[in-house]
């Protein structure tokens, strides 16, 4: 093949570890992404070792100090029952960020591969593979956290059962509404005609093109994942009182946010960071893997 | 397409039958039954109660006497509301929240899919950022702040609307608003994304060639494929809206599905239970066929299904 | 008047990765009723010379950062995007290289043909939906009227390449700006598609930009030839000086590749080293890394495109100096 | 930023401050009251319903042979304007008024109530309330259908205006306790006209069909949303009724029920969320009201299982819990600290015996039952409902328990029913309760503690208190009867298988207009004797 008559192709077609060794090289270049990566890294260690650097215990009660707002001893004021709202913050994120990024990638695992298989199937596994999906939307989720904390008591793992349990549902029928229409585009006839063999296909090809919505969901699925789990305490289910997270307190701020607002903006500050954090790494993730943006 | 539709519901008999099977052993699991109470019935009376519902047959027994029932459309008396049928609550309350979710549907449609679009025409600069940092405000913001918080400002300070109720035309305002925003960030997100990918694609750079300008390219050339993403994603998030939120019905006292859906779990209300849940799973089904001949319609490859 | 005139065209993106110069100070001018070719490897900046034409660089992150496009007196370049509307797909018409995805999936075929005759003409939509059927058959679509109903993935390559051309030939324009449109074609589809191209601008006497990598289809095909490398303008002149009389080393280079051009047996001539990468500083003359006649000074200063014969130019500094002949 | 916010909610504010009439305000000129009431109730059929919404729902619609005086809820004449007791106690005759009527316009007679108490005590009609007939004489045996012969019960109707009631045994709180809607009477051919009588699920009590005797009638009912009764013209003391109307809002939360009455929509609320009534108490004190309520909040101790099966580790665990702090800091609704467990002044009784709050004391129990400073104490387990009070309790105990005996408690807490089950099959520690007084006497309270006490739950027996409690129930003389409570309560601070830790208040938002709405220690407000009037929120303006 000669210079002048070679086609480019868009893509190389035997790159696996390539096409993500160039996309981490792409992400790093990404200011917006990195900045955001940092910051959660940040919030992450702040979380993991603020709690010593207090100096307040996050069960130390001081009713006589109840709902104090913030003081130089207290940077974030203090809670109905007079404990110190910093030292709950970052334990409540060491619990929120578990769960919402555990939960999430739970959820991705299975939505993501489910849902290709799905729409890459078609026909009659299609079929039923969807109907699964509509049963298991359909149960009633009230019933059946009720029976996990029953059956196997508090066990935080659960937490992450119950949570994927319910968020890989929309992921896989949006995965797969995407893989089934891709699935007829020429460039996977072309991978076909190729000789590659579908699981290749399905990774290589599917995945990466289904990248743009599945990471924006995820995105957005990390905050609904953290305020569920506010939901899942609720029914007895995960972190029990006097730990605490930061879904459960924002939804004990938001009762009370005329009277005590920094109750509420404390946790939902550190919530609304995470998710622009994740935003920003997910829009960067994204254009990195776009192989298309790679294209002369 | 005829044929597709007319085989998908036919699928939804057997998804039914199964939804009913699995949610009427797991009701019966969950300890507590309709009737424990902070002060306990006396065993004498319990044992009427219980042949009164039939809840003193065998499991297997009762569960083909429901069956037998919910093919005939009964959906059996409720345990908590003595003198209303499950089939009266239903539809009591369906209207409201069909309504409710309507409006919310509207505003989650009418403020995500034009944000979804300006953000994707021009992205990363000010006009994408905007829409987008209100959207992921919307997401931050679970309804049960932005509900109050809209209640507070518009309710109780400028006197507007009433903070609760569910009687005028502006009673719906509110929770609509509440609820549609948080559907709407939903839909900007995934619309920007499934917008921006189009965006990207050869033949946009065809329709600009040939002089289309910009509203054409992205309404005529960009949208229907932009949109497959976000429609995906309508189909369960439209039956939730439909059948009410507990959270937007408990903060702003709408006589919703919603409450039902949930306080019915909590009061052990079994038929309850099984009705609202055996409805949800209908509009879900519905919908999720809804969803996949809009697709279909929206994307003509799809069509040799 | 030339019907375009481009003067020192320089478009950049501004990448990531740093700027990438995808056309360098580029100039050349198309007569009324001409074919000029534009050959090059890819990535040497041919199709994105003409894309800054037609305003179709996607902004950010491409600039075009200066030159002059005069098209019928107007520059282009200085255009806003309504008022460059007016030109595109009426005045000037493109066909791109690859018919798969250059169609929406999502219309009809119908919709996307009529398209410029909405736009352009006001015209009604039923005699706008004859004219469309019309031309889908003189590009010779068979069975026009019906199968204009369908869908662009019930079409193969080759027929979805006569819809691209049927849709930019419906507004007769002046200049058809044709980028690699058979290279992905088949080799039969291909002769047929070059007889329609050759064929429609016979009849209609409009000029055409085709730009390829193919010599060969460019020699049977275009009257004169610009060939770029680089982002740059390396050889320009009329299509049988080009071939007959190489005045630069990558031209020359170019032709020895082609296959059917070298003896029987002999072995695939290839050239050495791989294509500058523009987002690096570059010698004056950019070839200068791969050229079996380099010499110090092709790096040094700047090179400009020199006429050493009547209607031939070259950039190749030696050639320029009498040092070197090709 | 923050400015601009506080400018432009101020502007939006002025905006609002028009004179707009609100519904409180119309309600005022027309004599409409809203309520907020809690849950949707599940039925308004006195025999059938459980809860107290429903009992303030249909107290607006039946009357009973007594009602409640409004001040202080003593028996008064209702649908019977006179009554008379036997010596013994065990008789009482009931001279009923001979211009009562049905809504329907059919006088209230003696048969009335006969054929009511029949419904309620049938078996097939399953009542979970029927029980509180079972002073009756042979009640309890027809109620469980051990004996099949109405005419046996100690219920007799001699004539259309004489109703007979005789007991098993004397029952000095029973005219309190004919306040419960099981004693209210119903009209038994409506109910026949929409079915059976004897068993659930008729349609009579759906608007249009309901017929009462009430000062009130069914007039509209959206489900989940609100029930509207309307003055009744038949009702016989019609003259005397101011309301026009009665809306009961079914509201469940707190914080939209607060907002409601800040927007002028309720006349009176629920107990408000804690973190308002300190709000109320500072910027309109007098539309915050906290009252006295009949009830205890307390903690279950399973006495069965170690180390709880020790009195000493149960005591020091009572007396470890600062009560003060509790009530001042965590509840703040004005409750009072429990360190007894029958509520104060409960029928003029009022407990001697205390479990006092001392820490020293605890870690001497403590240390006494082999767990000095705590050590060796194994984590005991602290079971809620799930809820932001009860949690809110629950942490603070855990925390005093941890800090005053060096013990750790892990909190649990459950849905509602799960909770239920758990105490009622004894799987927990300790576990949270609470107990409103069915009737104003102490028995209400401490009969549940009896060996075989339907709500015992905590596995705890003592002959001697089942002695106790039992003679109370024979004694007809009062002095004694509470002598004999005094001792039972002793044992069972003594023995300690509950927690006492605070007797509720009853925290209500009520609008300045709302009169003849006085404080009683079971919430009830006969409406008969309330009214709206206007001039008072006037005259509190102008003298503003």
């Amino acid at each position: 093949m000669t210079a002048a008559n070679s086609i480019a192709p868009s893509e190389p077609v035997e790159a696996g570890t390539s096409l993500w060794q160039d996309a981490w090289h792409r992400l790093q270049k990404n200011r917006a992404a990195v900045a955001s990566f940092v910051l959660l890294v940040g919030m992450t260690l702040a979380c993991l070792v603020g709690p010593w650097l207090t100096g307040q215990a996050y069960d130390a009660q001081n009713l006589a100090l109840s709902a104090t707002p913030p003081s130089a001893k207290h940077w974030l004021g203090t809670d109905a029952l007079g404990r110190d709202q910093l030292t709950r913050l970052l334990y409540g994120g060491r619990v929120s960020l578990m769960v919402g990024l555990a939960a999430t990638a739970v959820s991705l695992t299975i939505g993501v591969l489910y849902g290709a298989i799905s729409g890459y199937l078609g026909g009659k596994a299609d079929a039923v593979m969807m109907r699964l999906v509509d049963i298991l939307y359909s149960l009633p989720f009230t019933i059946f956290v009720i029976l996990l904390t029953v059956f196997f008591g508090r066990n935080i793992i659960l937490l992450f059962v119950a949570i994927g349990a319910v968020e890989w549902l929309t992921m896989a029928r949006i995965v797969r509404g995407q893989v089934a229409s891709l699935k007829r585009m020429e460039f996977v006839e072309a991978a076909h005609a190729l000789g590659l063999r579908k699981r290749r296909i399905i990774l290589r090809h599917m995945i990466p093109n289904v990248l743009g919505p599945v990471i924006v969901y995820t995105t957005l699925t990390v905050p609904a994942v953290m305020l569920l789990e506010a939901f899942l305490s609720f029914l007895g289910l995960g972190v029990q009182p006097p730990m605490s997270s930061w879904g459960s307190m924002i939804k004990d701020g938001a009762e009370k946010m005329e009277e005590f607002p920094w109750l509420l903006l404390a946790p939902g500050t550190a919530l609304a960071t995470t998710l622009f954090c994740l935003n920003f790494l997910g829009d960067g993730l994204r254009d990195a893997l776009d192989v298309r943006a790679s294209k002369d | 397409m005829f044929r597709f539709i007319a085989i998908r519901l036919l699928q939804t008999i057997p998804v039914l039958l199964i939804v009913a099977t699995v949610t009427f052993f797991m009701v019966r699991l969950a300890p507590g039954g309709p009737f424990s109470a902070e002060k306990k019935v006396p065993a004498e009376i319990l044992k009427h109660l219980e042949a009164y519902y039939g809840l003193n047959k065998p499991l297997w027994d009762q569960y083909t006497d429901y069956m037998s029932r919910l093919v005939r459309g009964d959906l059996g008396p409720s345990f908590k509301y003595e003198n209303r049928t499950v089939n009266e609550v239903i539809a009591s309350a369906f209207p409201v929240s069909l309504e409710l979710g309507f409006w919310s549907l509207l505003v989650a449609l009418a403020l995500g899919i034009p944000a979804g679009v300006i953000a994707a025409r021009h992205p990363n600069t000010l006009t994408d950022h905007v829409p987008m940092g209100l959207a992921m405000a919307g997401i931050c913001l679970p309804t049960f702040v932005l509900g109050p918080l809209l209640i507070l400002v518009f309710a109780l300070m400028a006197g507007w609307f009433n903070p609760m109720g569910w009687d005028s035309p502006r009673d719906r305002v509110l929770p609509a608003l509440v609820l549609g925003a948080h559907y709407a960030a939903y839909v900007a997100r995934l619309t920007r994304s499934g917008m921006l990918e189009i965006l990207n694609q050869d033949f946009i750079r065809t329709a600009r060639a040939k002089g289309a300008g910009s509203a054409r390219i992205l309404f005529r050339h960009a949208l229907r494929g932009g949109l497959l993403p976000t429609v995906s994603f309508l189909g369960p998030a439209t039956a939730g809206l439909l059948t009410g939120s507990f959270v937007i019905e408990t903060i702003f006292q709408i006589p919703g599905l919603g409450r039902y859906f949930v306080m019915a779990a909590f009061n052990r209300d079994y038929t309850l239970v099984l009705g609202t849940v055996l409805f949800y799973a209908t509009l879900i089904i519905l919908l999720n066929l809804i969803v996949d001949v809009v697709q279909v319609w929206l994307n003509p490859k799809l069509r040799f299904e | 008047m030339s019907l375009l005139e481009v003067q020192n065209l320089r478009t950049a993106f501004h990448t990531r990765n740093g700027i990438v110069r995808a056309v360098d100070g580029v100039s050349f001018s198309v007569e009324k009723g001409e074919t000029l070719g534009i050959v090059g490897e890819s990535g040497s900046g041919k199709s994105v010379t003409c894309y800054s034409l037609m305003g179709l660089i996607p902004k950010p992150p491409g600039r075009i950062e200066s030159g002059t496009a005069r098209f019928d007196g107007a520059d282009l370049l200085a255009m806003g995007e309504a008022e460059l509307n007016q030109i595109r797909g009426k005045r000037i018409a493109m066909i791109f290289q690859d018919p798969m995805t250059s169609l929406n999936p999502y219309l009809r075929i119908e919709e996307q043909l009529i398209e410029p005759l909405l736009i352009h003409e006001q015209m009604p939509r039923d005699e706008a939906v004859k004219r469309a059927t019309r031309a889908l058959e003189e590009v010779g679509v068979p069975d026009a009227a019906r199968r204009i109903r369908s869908h662009p993935h019930e079409f193969s390559g080759g027929m979805r390449q006569r819809v691209m051309i049927a849709m930019a030939l419906i507004t007769q324009p002046d200049l058809l700006i044709a980028d690699e449109p058979t290279t992905a074609l088949d080799v039969t589809v291909q002769a047929q598609i070059l007889d329609l191209i050759a064929r429609l601008q016979r009849e209609r006497g409009m000029a055409v930009i085709w730009i390829s990598h193919d010599l060969g289809v460019v020699a049977g095909f275009c009257r004169r030839v610009l060939v770029m490398y680089a982002g740059r303008v390396v050889e320009s002149g009329r299509v049988e000086d080009i071939f007959a009389r190489p005045l630069h080393p990558y031209n020359r280079a170019l032709q020895r590749s082609i296959p059917a051009l070298q003896g029987k047996g002999a072995e695939l001539y290839t050239i050495p080293g791989l294509p500058p990468d523009v987002s690096k500083p570059l010698p004056a003359c950019a070839f200068a890394d791969r050229c079996e006649f380099v010499q110090p000074l092709c790096r040094a200063g700047e090179i400009g495109l020199k006429e050493i014969e009547p209607g031939h130019a070259s950039a190749c500094v030696r050639v320029q100096r009498g040092e070197l002949k090709v | 930023m923050k400015p601009a916010v506080l400018l432009l909610l101020a502007a939006l504010a002025l905006a609002g401050c028009g004179s707009r009439e609100t519904r409180v305000d119309i309600g005022n000129r027309e004599q409409v009251l809203h309520l907020g009431n809690g849950a949707e109730p599940q039925d308004l059929d006195p025999q059938l319903v459980t809860g107290v919404t429903e009992h303030h729902l249909i107290m607006s619609m039946l009357e009973g042979l007594v009602i409640e005086d409004p001040v202080d809820l003593h028996p008064i004449p209702g649908v019977a304007e006179r009554w008379e007791i036997s010596p013994d106690g065990l008789t009482y005759t009931f001279f009923l008024r001979k211009n009562a009527k049905w809504s329907n316009g059919e006088p209230v007679v003696a048969r009335d109530f006969l054929r009511s108490y029949q419904r309620i005590l049938t078996p097939s009609l399953a009542s979970q309330y029927a029980y509180m007939h079972h002073v009756v004489k042979n009640a309890q045996a027809y109620n469980e259908g051990k004996l099949k012969d109405f005419s046996q019960v100690g219920y007799q109707a001699p004539d259309d205006h004489t109703f007979v009631v005789t007991l098993e045994s004397p029952t000095p709180y029973l005219l309190s306790l004919m306040n419960h809607t099981s004693w209210w009477p119903v009209h038994v051919p409506t109910i026949e006209r929409h079915g059976s009588a004897y068993t659930r699920g008729n349609r009579w009590t759906r608007p249009g069909n309901f017929v009462g005797n009430g000062p009130f009638q069914l007039d509209q009912w959206r489900y989940n949303y609100a029930v509207t009764v309307k003055k009744s013209a038949t009702y016989w003391d019609a003259a005397n009724v101011r309301l026009n109307a009665i809306h009961f809002h079914a509201i469940e939360s707190q914080e939209t029920e607060e907002r409601a009455f800040r927007a002028g929509l309720l006349h009176a609320t629920q107990p408000p969320p804690i973190s308002k009534i300190e709000v109320y108490q500072r910027q309109s004190p007098d539309r915050i009201h906290i009252s006295p309520y009949l009830g205890v909040y307390f903690y279950r101790i399973n006495v069965t299982k170690p180390p709880l099966n020790d009195k000493r580790v149960r005591r020091a665990l009572c007396m470890a819990v600062d009560r003060e702090a509790m009530v001042k800091n965590v509840t703040r609704g004005g409750q009072l600290p429990a360190n007894h467990f029958t509520p104060p002044g409960t029928a003029g009784f009022d407990a001697r015996a205390r479990i006092p709050t001392d820490f020293e004391q605890a870690r001497r129990l403590l240390a006494e039952a082999g767990f000095p400073g705590g050590r060796g104490f194994p984590p005991i387990e602290l079971l809620y409902n799930t809820s932001e009070n009860h949690r809110l309790i629950a942490e603070a105990i855990q925390q005093m328990w941890k800090k005053h005996l060096g013990i750790d408690a892990r909190l649990v807490n459950q849905e509602w029913k799960v909770y239920l089950d758990s105490q009622k099959t004894l799987n927990y520690q300790v576990c949270r309760a609470g107990w409103i007084g069915d009737y104003v006497d102490p028995n209400s309270f401490l009969d549940m503690w009896l060996t075989d006490g339907g709500q015992n739950e905590t596995g705890w027996s003592n002959q001697e208190y089942d002695r106790l409690i039992r003679e109370a129930g024979r004694t007809i003389d009062q002095a004694k009867r509470l002598e004999l409570f005094q001792r039972a309560e002793e044992i069972l601070l003594d023995e300690s298988p509950v927690l006492p830790i605070y007797f509720y208040t009853r925290v209500a938002l009520i609008h300045p207009a709302l009169k003849g709405w006085h404080p009683t220690i079971l919430d009830n407000h006969p409406y008969k004797f309330v009214y709206l009037d206007p001039n008072a929120v006037m005259e509190k303006r102008a003298s503003n």
